[in-house]
């Protein structure tokens, strides 16, 4: 009997909080998102299954000796995930759309004003009572609007690491989100004929400029913004090792089994730190409605300057392509080809907007280094 | 809060200058480079990267066995 | 002449004692066992080859600064190697059959009977002198009868480490040994009428069915079992993964290269344990003796489970397949398959046998739990 | 000695019929799921899980290769 | 206007100094090496790049929190790194060629004679002014003539850390030279009609005589060489999985997906000791001349062995194959093919090379462990 | 200097005779070996290791598509 008892009492029936409780319907609903409505699945599923392991009482996850605590401590903490994803994503990205319209790094730059507007934002937010962000805090919450989940989970470990749960299932879920977001606002800017431009056909680009492009980007962080040289570096890496053609075998390994351990684990990781004190705030709200705008105020930037580019363009400029500049790789751009496709059933955008797609993760990872240097 | 809400203001100033500065060096830097390359590297890059050697034995070997198993087949089939 | 006297003496040839040259023996054994016997070679190999490293003289393998001293202290000190794999296990396992036939589920609680009657026996050899098991060593050993190799390292490296060594040992032995330990048991208990018996074909199970039972699984767990929820989330998490079909890269990963590093390195560790002052012992030779009775009784209890609900069935049930309900994946299904075949040859029994047979994967890791609860 | 084994025979009654009583609610657990489903789900699941996509063209543009050449193969040794 | 300030002054264009400066020359020319001239790229490009990460100013990529030093920490400074890498390669070695004409072990001892007279030579260079090594210094100097990359970065992250990095950058560089360093050597010790000999057909060697070869070599090294057992161990781990056929997965994974992985993270961590303070000084000069001459040594004592066992042997033996012994498999081996071609365009020399080849392996790993024993 | 040169000059010696004896030991043992092997595995070992057996499942799956298809394919045009 008191063996019973002893048992009853380590079953987590007695233990279960409400906060608890509601953390695991946020990890659940999270996986729906992720299988249902496939929702960024391959970071939403574990994320959420971290979130309901993280919150089971009495199991310790997230205590010293757990599972959890160790991962998080092994790669979040040390920033070392984070980076060895970027590796992989630098040696999934092909620059030559890039290289071969490099006017289109401007539209990355713009696209970031996302970001640098919600941190203005955030700290606006504070006028109202509930909401108390520290300059921190905007600096992580704004690079939601980076639309770059592994450069928001670096910045956010860094900078404010209670909210990084909440930011990371914001930037994830807006990422996903983006064929949503995006639309009305491209098809407010724009009229119908601007939507109808065809651009002209890319221009092939060699393999020594692609080898070069991105020694040239290390160059240039690591003389102007050497806070950014994490992200960046480790980007660049990966981006060498795939077009240098010489070592084949790291590149595909980069590119595979390496981000995909990893995806697992940070998954997990990031999902241990949605617990109920921390996310179930009035903050969160706040940081899910910012990272809505920090989308919206992106993409818009991009399509503006797109425009303003037009104007002083001798080759046609289809503005639409300014959207893809919020990073989402490749969802952005797939939003441009198909915004574009309804306006002109012959106009294929979608390697124009693979331009400003690559550069705007060039241009979050520039952002994130800039914060850190100003508010780390 | 007011002084809060200037300092926002002038990170969001120096940051968005910052990001256009940085990529328009980086356009200068990319112009540069395309020049500096010249002429020599024009030529369209191969369409498909090539895959490793071995990888591309095995897939001949597997084709050429099914093509002669298809053919014998076939004859077989046919006498 | 000093410096030949320096080498001599740093040659282990002085030091070497009776027991390391026995250890190395032992893991020569099991060097043989694996790669002539077949005998589990993906654990055994690098456990004997790991057995052998540990118990050269003078090397320091197992000493701070020594190979497997790190990956012990990273892997197993930890739990999150048997985790690791236990999470690629999920993912390989298919709980189609199980969903087709859930009765099967009570085979597998059945064969657990397999471990609690052993943590008994290994108290009541407390009676004989030599013996000497706490009731953490019990519930130890007794998890052999789980016949699920990361269940027994996890528990045994929480519960008792020192015996780890013998523990894994025997569990992955016996598993190997399944073929020629159960067919006795299952022939003495059953007819041959009973063993002809064919049973139904089974339904087909649809994917959101599949999708929802690891969730479920866990749901049960962590509410009254916190204490399981390491092991069963992780295997919940893998199977997820499997059957979510919107990850498919990490499934593939966590069944392969994932959990085939991991192999290696919880190989080489567990080894590492194969000490002469620990392993060179009466009580090895208990685990050893324990080990055997232990799936003896499971394999029995789901034979005779098995029998009980055949009574109380509409449709027919072949008692053999409540000896797969020990686990031991998928050579207990294999051997009822073989059993069956004998009695009557045109029946295929192996897709019934997958039922009780992933169910006592889930069952020893509830048992696990239980043990963990109540001794740890 | 006396005090353990009865303590070992408590822990073995426990244990066992708390993995019943798990196993039963997870059964339970199991129909109410099914019934919950209901019929929406019941079409057979597909017989093979899909390959990725990749992969699948992959085998396609092998399989179209060694088809050509096969036929290609044949008409120059039966012209 | 201050912010501006503070982002200016972390920028690095005023902190940098000229030893970072010229440091990330040389990881730029590693890199151009690496790309351009295929110098064993997969070692050099992480290594480049490395080195350039570590010398940016500010970024703190080396001190304790940043990427690189954790990585240095976890597989260097433990030496877990090189160890997996070996047992990789032990799984990528195919002993056939050597077990079949066992003779060839002697080549394979004969070319260490490279690394001692190097021992030596470093020692003498202490005459001159500037240089200082200690005994350690010289010995992880002198296992740049084993050919051995892992081998020589294992041995120096024990005996010399700081030259580590000087040490692993001669070794691949010499070890992609081989085609222009070796033959002139062998040319200048043979004659054209040595060259030409031929040698007979190798016979097959049995599947059992394989999976002994490696528990052979590792029992004697245990009684003999306790301090090679880790270098030793793991490649023989490595070959043992490869040749018993029956852990298939685990030895894939061995020589794919977990080399790759560590592969890139030992480059980089390599490459994170090449900093200004120990990379631009007398001594990396003096290591690069040594290593130069260790190669030279231990090709021309290979040589002169074949030639010596030419005289006593019944069958024909080339002495170009006594090369191959210094390892760099397998590029030793496919210069020793290209130079017999030379001298008789029928002569295959490449199978009789690879024994005495993969013998060098053994031959450096049995002199580190000898090193490790006297000077460690 | 000249106390460390002959200390470099006895590990040399020592180091080349260690490397020597050790490899003429392992040469030893791997004559004792194939003289203890004996016979009983003289048999050639097969050229190629064996694949997976999935792997080499998928393989003839494809084979047979492809000569079915090509086949097929062939009639279909020849008809
Ligand atoms: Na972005
Ligand atoms: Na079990
Ligand atoms: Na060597």
């Amino acid at each position: 009997m008191d063996r019973l008892i002893t048992l009853w009492n380590s079953t987590a029936l007695s233990a279960f909080t409400w906060g608890e409780a509601t953390m695991m319907l946020v990890g659940a609903l999270l996986l729906y998102l992720a299988i249902k409505k496939k929702f960024e699945p391959l970071l939403l599923l574990p994320i959420g299954f971290g979130a309901i392991l993280a919150n089971i009482p009495m199991a310790g996850f997230t205590e010293p000796g757990g599972l959890l605590y160790y991962i998080y401590a092994v790669g979040i903490d040390t920033g070392v995930f984070p980076l060895i994803i970027f590796m992989g994503v630098g040696a999934m990205t092909d620059f030559g759309p890039l290289l071969a319209n490099p006017r289109t790094l401007l539209l990355g730059a713009a696209a970031q004003f996302g970001i640098f507007a919600t941190l203005f934002g955030a700290i606006a937010l504070n006028g109202l009572p509930g909401f108390n962000f520290s300059m921190q805090d905007a600096g992580a919450i704004a690079i939601i609007g980076g639309a770059d989940g592994p450069t928001a989970i670096f910045l956010a470990s860094k900078l404010s690491p209670d909210l990084l749960g909440a930011i990371a299932v914001a930037a994830y879920s807006y990422m996903a989100l983006v064929p949503i977001i995006q639309p009305p606002i491209m098809r407010l800017l724009t009229s119908k004929a601007e939507r109808s431009i065809k651009m002209e056909q890319l221009r092939q680009v060699g393999r020594r400029e692609k080898i070069l492009f991105p020694l040239a980007v290390l160059f240039l962080t690591l003389l102007f913004l050497p806070a950014a040289t994490p992200l960046v570096g480790m980007f660049c890496l990966g981006n060498l090792m795939r077009e240098a053609g010489v070592v084949e075998r790291l590149s595909k390994t980069a590119q595979n089994e390496l981000i995909n351990i990893v995806t697992i684990f940070l998954g997990l990781a990031v999902g241990s730190k949605l617990s109920a004190g921390e996310f179930l705030s009035l903050q969160t709200l706040g940081i899910l409605a910012l990272g809505a705008v920090a989308f919206s105020i992106g993409t818009a930037s991009g399509v503006l300057m797109a425009k303003l580019m037009a104007k002083f363009s001798k080759t046609p400029i289809n503005p639409l392509i300014g959207a893809a500049g919020v990073s989402a790789v490749p969802m952005a751009a797939r939003v441009v080809n198909k915004v574009g496709l309804e306006a002109n059933q012959s106009n294929f955008l979608l390697m124009h907007a693979m331009g400003p797609n690559v550069a705007g993760v060039l241009g979050s990872a520039v952002a994130a280094g800039i914060l850190l240097a100003l508010v780390g | 809060m007011q002084q809060q809400l200037s300092e926002a203001l002038t990170i969001m100033l120096t940051g968005m200058i910052t990001v256009f500065v940085f990529l328009i060096l980086l356009l200068v830097a990319m112009a540069l480079l395309r020049r500096f390359i010249g002429t020599e590297d024009r030529q369209p890059e191969p369409s498909t990267r090539p895959v490793s050697r071995a990888q591309n034995q095995q897939q001949n070997a597997q084709r050429v066995a099914a093509i002669t198993a298809a053919v014998h087949t076939y004859r077989r089939e046919h006498e």
